[in-house]
């Protein structure tokens, strides 16, 4: 066209001269915000991460599972024993239900069986060599991660096997023993020394013989406590974790067929189960105060009801006597405490099985100058260290939750420690990123989809077996639930701050994953991308007047 | 070859000749036959590649016309009397934009009191709104025009209006001329577009413009209404060189040359004075007619140069300006500024009273005896003026001004018997 | 109207992600979209008429494959997109008349048909004002003709680019500056305005929609829906105004979305004059936290407020959700009678 | 082309005429027929109607001149040189006869005579010959099968003035009209022409 008319015809996209970036008070920016789901984990997952690689299905869960071994070697084990602290954190539950980042993270673990997946290549040989005491999780999850380092480590352990509570401890329909053993050969093949069977008595003696640089221990708390029960000797009495210890190496107590429990905690609910499974028909669980109040994770209860466990609240074990024991009823006084009422009654029982709480054989550290004990336990610092310089301790017997999840974290962090201390740099500490919550998910954007119900075994081998009770998730199923995941805090590429801004002044990269820009030349500030990012990974600041 | 045609039937078939793209329209009396042969030309498929649209409005037959021109269309619509002051608002925006859009107005009377009959005070009152317009003395005139009003429209980019008298002219039967289809086509060429909309090179049109360059861009439709006044003769003269015949131009003159009086006429009223010039000619009298044909843009110079023998000019117009009188009177006045030429108005034909030799020739008279007010009506029904001034101004005073335009048309304010 | 994607984080109501395939992605995700309004144009912050404009342009320009030629009257969104000396628009584009945008829609079209340019499409677009007021006669001689043109209303209930006056399509109680807060019917009167969608129903053209910008796949889709078919097509966009409406800059969308799912602002499809499909209300709530978030109804919540009138409101959006099947209820064919609603019928479905 | 009838004068310098009638009993067209005829003879001729909303059996009039020299003139005709009536009961309504030359032609669409109708005084020397009344709408219905007598009235007129022929009458009507409506009305005009020409009626 020539000579266009003056003024009223205008040339097609001039207004880019026309810079409305000044008009802003308030500039978004893309921020990282930390997930709850790892921030409730105390293996120190990345959860987020591993569940964002997994979304693509496919190769994606390769990704996905080596994401999840760099902070936990063990996800096959992690996703059958975990109590998941990270769904209760989870997001998602304020919407509909929580992810099941568990289930998934058991699927990847056992692809990574299925395929032969292998752990990361270690890092060039350091020639420091560690002792860790222990081959539980805890000292596993160290060994590991001080090996990726280059280090070399040695693990010994009293037992016959690895694994510590994960073998002796939980019961193998939660934890399939072929499982656990693959698991822990993967890790071994990275050049981890296993001496089983080789008890370790004398601290300092072993590291100057093994010319260790530095220690970990993690024995666990193996010691059952006890009870004093009046006419004791009249009936059988021990303690569950000597009995499920004893299940594990091929005894078959004699039980009975009516199994009293004492007890409130998960390890109740084992030896209960387990006692169902050997012949048992019905196993009570005598516990001093309420439901509510029992230690015991929820989701263990149901499927010990299911299975036929009964429950006597508020009960306490007076005495035992041939073939029965004296329950006394209790009341909670003021201060939730358990108090005797003294109405008794009287239960049949062919065995009493203590369930009351376990303790650390602390003998190899009672001699260590420094060394601080109470309650029971190893003092350590935020270094997992004890007060004896090069000598860490985590697990069971330090003060924290006693599950695999935490022991793994404990192994992990005092890795990270002794490998700083070995090369005279202190680890630094973890940054303060600020949480992700709910009013921040804009949940709008995310379809309405409950999660996957994972399958069980039938209630009769259930009662017989030591087999699997509940089942992993399918392709399909783990790749649902893995993409129920909200991402919180954190961008996912969804685009919507894109396609949102009325003002086109956010700049998306060609190719997807790559992050978005904003253009600051005409973004006005309105805040829509950050109003409807649905995973609150935007936040308006002030601009500088 | 010459038919004996009805003037609307000879518009729509020489518009169609001049093969416009977009016909929208409304119908208005006295406008329908024209834009009824033209519908009819494009269902039969007389007129070819031709989209007629019934509007809804004349608001929209000339939004759908500026669509029309702004998508690179020759584009052509007629309207009249209520109809164009119905378009008055697209009519500045055609204008505005530059879009060289045709619009025959069969000019007709505006209400109230509702009248279908002819005068020019629709296009009068559009005066300003930035078209062309051009003024037909006769139907073969009024057909000339359109082929040139096309060209010229295209020519400037701005629209252009052509009116000729309602019924007088469009539903006279006459001999006329249609164009040949070969040589409309060779005198217009095609459709070249200023500006156009099209996805391979797309423009913004119809920003909005603010002080900063608001009065360039009117000053800009000025100058094109001037480059008009040189165009205009231009092209009446190819007209002529091509179909050897006259029409348009700024204005044409009827022994004007030694004049003493020379009368101002837009229209078809020309035919019936020149009838009574050459009488009066014959009798020996002194006076000259002058037929303007191009109102807007207004030809000052020209007009001043033609009239400048004169002993006095009279305007007769078919149009009021309500409370000040003539108004084409008030351009040649302008024109002849300057000059000590007396100049007077005439205001007759309104609302479709005929203009009639017999009261011409006295009022012509009375012109050259130098006797003719400033502002003169003609064939003014006096008895009714005064019996409802009277009646009006019971009780009450008319005024000086209006008593001394009641003395102009002889009319002395009479006592209650 | 959306499908179901197999992304369970984003559903279908972001505007992209990275695991949807390109033909599940709305327009709006692609770099390369047309941004037929482009950066640098005056809109207010936070303004919905610029983002339906966007969508709906750009959704058109792929649908026609680049093609499209646009039509606009007078109003907030030909101001803020072509002060002189610059255009935010990429398409051809033509501004004439507050009231006449369809009527010129028309003569483009007209015009492309004498050219046998059938490549080709014709979008008319303008404000409420523009649209359901000064230009309707325009409209719905356009509809009744059969014109191939789409034109998409942006709906923000008045006149804001004036000032914020009231149009035919301000709702009840809405505060403008020509129904003032006061006296004993505060705002916009009860039983007044119309429903442009109905009434273009009624011209029984080809297609019929409505949309906000709380769903924009949802406006995407029907844009590209619509120009799947030939003659005269409508779309309704309901656009919150910040300016307007007094409501926070960021919570356009919001405000948007919330009149979809209190019922205040039905959106549905209707082809042949008969409406085919409604988008079901996903989380419903009530009218109040709709009226809340904007300083327009401040006046019935301050002091001791006008629950009477509340009422009223939700009374309307009720009627709208029981007449046009709002509700999730499993029951799919929607059938309605639209002589019916519009006899029942307040003030139509806004 | 062919003057028809037996043309006794030529036509004068310019002619005026007027019809008087009805809305919708052809007046308008009379007008444009006479003006065709005209252009057919070779003459310039001018029609047009009393403009304005005319609406079914309201009185209407048209006009149509005739000249050898272009027509500039556009005043309602005041002094016909003919007035043609096509329905008689105007006659006591409209001053049909108003301005009438004083050898002006007088055509009455009736079956009566001029003096049946009252009119004897229109019967001056002057106009020997030129005062007629035809039954034109009984031969328009007798060939038409309707009453519309504007086409005989044109044949009659031809026959009394011979401004026009009759051959270009009917050339007019076949130029505006089609098929049998053109027919039967050039028939009608022929009985009418042939009925003043008749000795025994002039």
């Amino acid at each position: 066209m020539t000579e266009r008319p003056f003024a009223i015809t205008l040339d097609v996209g001039s207004s880019l001269a026309n810079r409305t970036g000044d008009w802003r008070t308030e500039r978004p920016q893309y921020v990282r915000r930390m997930p709850p789901c790892n921030h409730g984990c105390p293996a120190g997952e990345d959860i987020q991460a591993w569940l964002f690689e997994a979304e693509s299905g496919g190769g994606g869960y390769e990704r996905a599972w080596r994401t999840l071994v760099q902070s936990n070697p063990l996800p096959a084990v992690m996703g059958r024993v975990c109590y998941h602290p990270c769904e209760t954190a989870c997001n998602r539950g304020q919407l509909d239900e929580a992810v099941g980042i568990n289930s998934v993270e058991r699927f990847l673990g056992d692809e990574a069986i299925r395929n032969g997946w292998e752990l990361p290549i270690p890092g060039p040989p350091t020639g420091r060599r560690v002792l860790v005491v222990g081959a539980g999780p805890s000292g596993l999850s160290c060994a590991y991660q001080l090996a990726l380092r280059g280090h070399h480590v040695t693990i010994r352990d009293q037992a016959a096997k690895a694994g510590g509570m994960m073998r002796y401890g939980i019961p193998a329909y939660r934890l399939q023993r072929d499982v656990l053993d693959d698991e822990l050969a993967r890790i071994f093949a990275l050049g981890v020394q296993l001496e089983c069977g080789e008890p370790v008595s004398d601290l300092p003696e072993a590291m100057r013989e093994g010319a260790f640089d530095a220690v970990f221990v993690a024995v666990g708390a193996h010691v059952g406590r006890h009870v004093d029960i009046p006419g004791g000797t009249a009936s059988h009495v021990l303690d569950a974790v000597s009995m499920l210890h004893g299940v594990e190496e091929g005894e078959k107590p004699q039980l009975g067929r009516r199994v009293v429990v004492y007890g409130g905690g998960n390890t109740a609910l084992d030896a209960a189960r387990s006692a169902r499974r050997l012949g048992a028909t019905d196993p009570v669980i005598v516990y001093r105060r309420t439901r509510e109040r029992m230690p015991a994770h929820e989701a263990e209860m149901q499927e010990a009801e299911q299975e036929g466990i009964t429950f006597r609240w508020l009960s306490t074990i007076t005495a035992s006597g041939d073939g029965h024991v004296m329950l006394e009823k209790m009341e909670l006084d003021d201060t939730g405490f358990p108090q005797p009422t003294g109405e008794l009654e009287e239960i049949e029982a062919d065995t009493v099985v203590l369930a009351v709480g376990q303790d650390a054989d602390l003998a190899l550290m009672e001699d260590l100058d420094g060394v601080e004990v109470a309650d029971h336990v190893v003092q350590v610092d935020e270094q997992m260290m004890t007060g004896h310089r090069g000598v860490f301790a985590g697990g069971d017997m330090v003060p924290a939750d006693r599950t695999v999840a935490v022991a793994i974290g404990h192994g992990s962090r005092a890795a990270r420690s002794i490998d700083g201390w070995l090369r005279g740099v202190p680890a630094l500490p973890d940054p303060d990123v600020e949480l992700a919550t709910f009013e921040e998910i804009n949940p709008w954007y995310y379809s309405d989809a409950p999660r996957t119900i994972q399958p069980v075994l039938d209630d009769v081998r259930r009662a017989t077996t030591f087999d699997e009770v509940v089942k992993g998730l399918d392709h399909s199923s783990a790749l649902f639930e893995a993409r129920r995941c909200l991402s919180c805090g954190n961008c996912f590429s969804c685009d919507n701050c894109f396609g949102v801004c009325p003002d086109n002044a956010v700049l998306k990269p060609g190719a997807d994953g790559e992050p978005y820009a904003f253009d600051l030349d005409f973004c006005k500030g309105c805040g829509i991308c950050a109003h409807e990012c649905p995973c609150g990974a935007i936040e308006m600041i002030p601009e500088a007047s | 070859m010459r038919e004996q045609l009805e003037g609307s039937q000879g518009i729509a078939r020489t518009v169609a000749r001049c093969r416009p793209e977009v016909v929208s329209a409304y119908p208005i009396t006295p406008q329908t036959h024209i834009v009824e042969a033209l519908s009819r030309m494009v269902r039969s498929g007389d007129l070819e590649h031709c989209e007629y649209v019934n509007v809804e409005s004349e608001f929209s037959a000339m939004s759908v016309a500026i669509g029309a021109s702004a998508t690179g269309a020759r584009t052509y619509t007629a309207t009249a009397s209520q109809g164009l002051l119905y378009m008055a608002e697209a009519l500045f925006n055609a204008s505005g934009l530059g879009l060289p859009i045709v619009m025959t107005v069969a000019n007709r009377a505006i209400g109230s009191p509702i009248n279908i009959w002819n005068d020019h005070s629709d296009a009068m009152s559009m005066r300003d709104c930035g078209w062309i317009q051009l003024y037909a003395a006769d139907n073969q005139e009024a057909l000339d025009l359109h082929i040139q009003a096309f060209f010229l429209a295209e020519a400037l980019s701005v629209p252009v209006m052509v009116c000729m008298d309602g019924f007088v002219l469009t539903h006279a039967f006459e001999p006329l001329e249609i164009p040949l289809q070969n040589d409309v086509d060779a005198f217009l060429g095609p459709f070249e577009p200023r500006q156009v909309l099209d996805p391979d090179d797309p423009v913004t049109i119809g920003a909005m413009v603010g002080p900063e360059a608001f009065t360039e861009v009117r000053y800009l439709s000025h100058i094109k209404q001037m480059q008009a006044l040189d165009l205009i003769p231009e092209v009446s003269a190819d007209f002529r060189e091509r179909f050897g015949r006259e029409a348009g131009g700024l204005f044409s003159c009827l022994h004007t040359d030694d004049a003493e009086t020379i009368v101002i006429v837009l229209g078809s009223v020309f035919g019936t004075i020149a009838d009574v010039v050459d009488d009066l000619r014959e009798q020996g009298s002194s006076i000259g007619v002058l037929s303007l044909k191009s109102f807007r843009p207004f030809p000052t110079e020209e007009l001043r140069a033609a009239l400048s023998g004169a002993k006095r000019v009279v305007t007769l117009e078919r149009a009021l300006q309500v409370g000040v009188g003539g108004i084409v009177s008030e351009n040649v006045r302008s024109a002849l500024s300057g000059t000590s030429i007396p100049t007077h108005t005439v205001i007759a034909g309104l609302g479709g009273r005929p203009i009639t030799r017999k009261t011409l020739r006295p009022l012509f008279a009375t012109a050259m005896a130098g006797e003719l007010p400033e502002v003169h009506f003609l064939d003014l029904r006096e008895d009714v003026i005064e019996r409802e001034i009277w009646r009006a101004s019971e009780g009450s005073h008319t005024g000086p001004h209006a008593e001394s335009i009641l003395r102009n048309i002889g009319i002395v304010r009479a006592e209650p018997v | 109207m959306s499908e179901t994607l197999p992304y369970y984080q984003t559903g279908t109501f972001a505007v992209g992600g990275r695991l949807l395939t390109p033909e599940q992605r709305a327009v709006q995700s692609d770099p390369d979209r047309m941004n037929a309004i482009t950066k640098g144009h005056r809109a207010c912050q936070g303004c919905g008429e610029a983002l339906g404009a966007r969508y709906a342009m750009d959704a058109a320009v792929r649908a026609a494959d680049g093609r499209v030629i646009a039509a606009n009257a007078t109003g907030c969104l030909e101001v803020f997109s072509t002060p002189y000396p610059e255009s935010s628009w990429r398409v051809p584009w033509i501004h004439s008349l507050f009231g006449n945008a369809p009527a010129v829609a028309t003569g483009v079209a007209a015009a492309l048909r004498a050219k046998g340019r059938t490549d080709v499409r014709v979008i008319g677009q303008g404000g409420d004002g523009g649209t359901v007021d000064i230009g309707f006669g325009a409209l719905s001689g356009m509809f009744e003709r059969g014109d191939d043109v789409l034109y998409v209303c942006y709906d923000n209930e008045g006149y804001m680019n004036t000032g914020v006056q009231r149009s035919a399509a301000t709702p009840p109680a809405a505060r403008t500056a020509t129904t003032e807060p006061v006296g004993g019917q505060p705002g916009n009167s009860f039983g007044q305005g119309k429903s442009a969608p109905l009434i273009a129903m009624a011209h029984e053209i080809p297609y019929v929609a409505t949309a906000t910008v709380g769903e924009l796949r949802d406006l995407e889709a029907k844009v590209t829906r619509a120009m799947e078919f030939h003659g005269p097509r409508y779309i309704h966009v309901l656009v919150p105004c910040p300016l307007g409406w007094g409501s926070a800059t960021n919570e356009t969308i919001q405000i948007a979305r919330l009149a979809k799912e209190t019922g205040m602002f039905p959106v549905f499809e209707a082809v042949d004059g008969a409406i085919t499909s409604v988008s079901k209300i996903r989380r419903r709530v009530p009218v109040e936290q709709y009226l809340r978030g904007q300083k327009r109804y401040a006046h019935l919540f301050s002091g001791e407020g006008r629950p009477d009138i509340v009422a009223r409101l939700q009374a309307a959006a009720d009627r709208n959700i029981e007449r046009f099947g709002l509700l999730d209820d499993g029951d799919e064919n929607v059938n309605i009678d639209l002589l019916e609603v519009l006899a029942t019928s307040e003030r139509g479905p806004q | 082309m062919a003057k028809g009838g037996g043309a006794l004068t030529v036509a004068p310098q310019m002619f005026q005429a007027r019809v008087h009638g009805r809305g919708g009993q052809g007046v308008v067209t009379a007008a444009e027929l006479l003006s065709l005829a005209a252009f057919a003879e070779g003459l310039e001729a001018q029609a047009f109607p009393s403009f304005g909303s005319e609406r079914m059996g309201a009185p209407v009039v048209a006009f149509c001149r005739t000249d050898t020299k272009p027509i500039r003139l556009r005043e309602p005709i005041a002094e016909p040189d003919a007035v043609i009536i096509q329905d008689p009961t105007l006659l006591h309504h409209v001053d049909v006869f108003g301005g009438l030359t004083e050898t002006g032609y007088v055509l009455i669409n009736s079956a009566r005579s001029i003096e049946e109708l009252g009119l004897a005084e229109l019967l001056t020397p002057a106009r020997a010959g030129r005062v007629v009344t035809v039954p034109a709408g009984e031969l328009a219905r007798a060939r038409t099968g309707r009453p519309i007598p504007n086409a005989a009235l044109l044949g009659a007129l031809s026959a009394m003035t011979s401004v026009v022929s009759q051959d270009s009458i009917e050339a007019a009507i076949h130029g505006r009209f089609k098929g049998k409506m053109a027919d039967s009305n050039a028939a009608a005009a022929r009985d009418a022409f042939d009925y003043v020409r008749e000795p025994v009626h002039a």
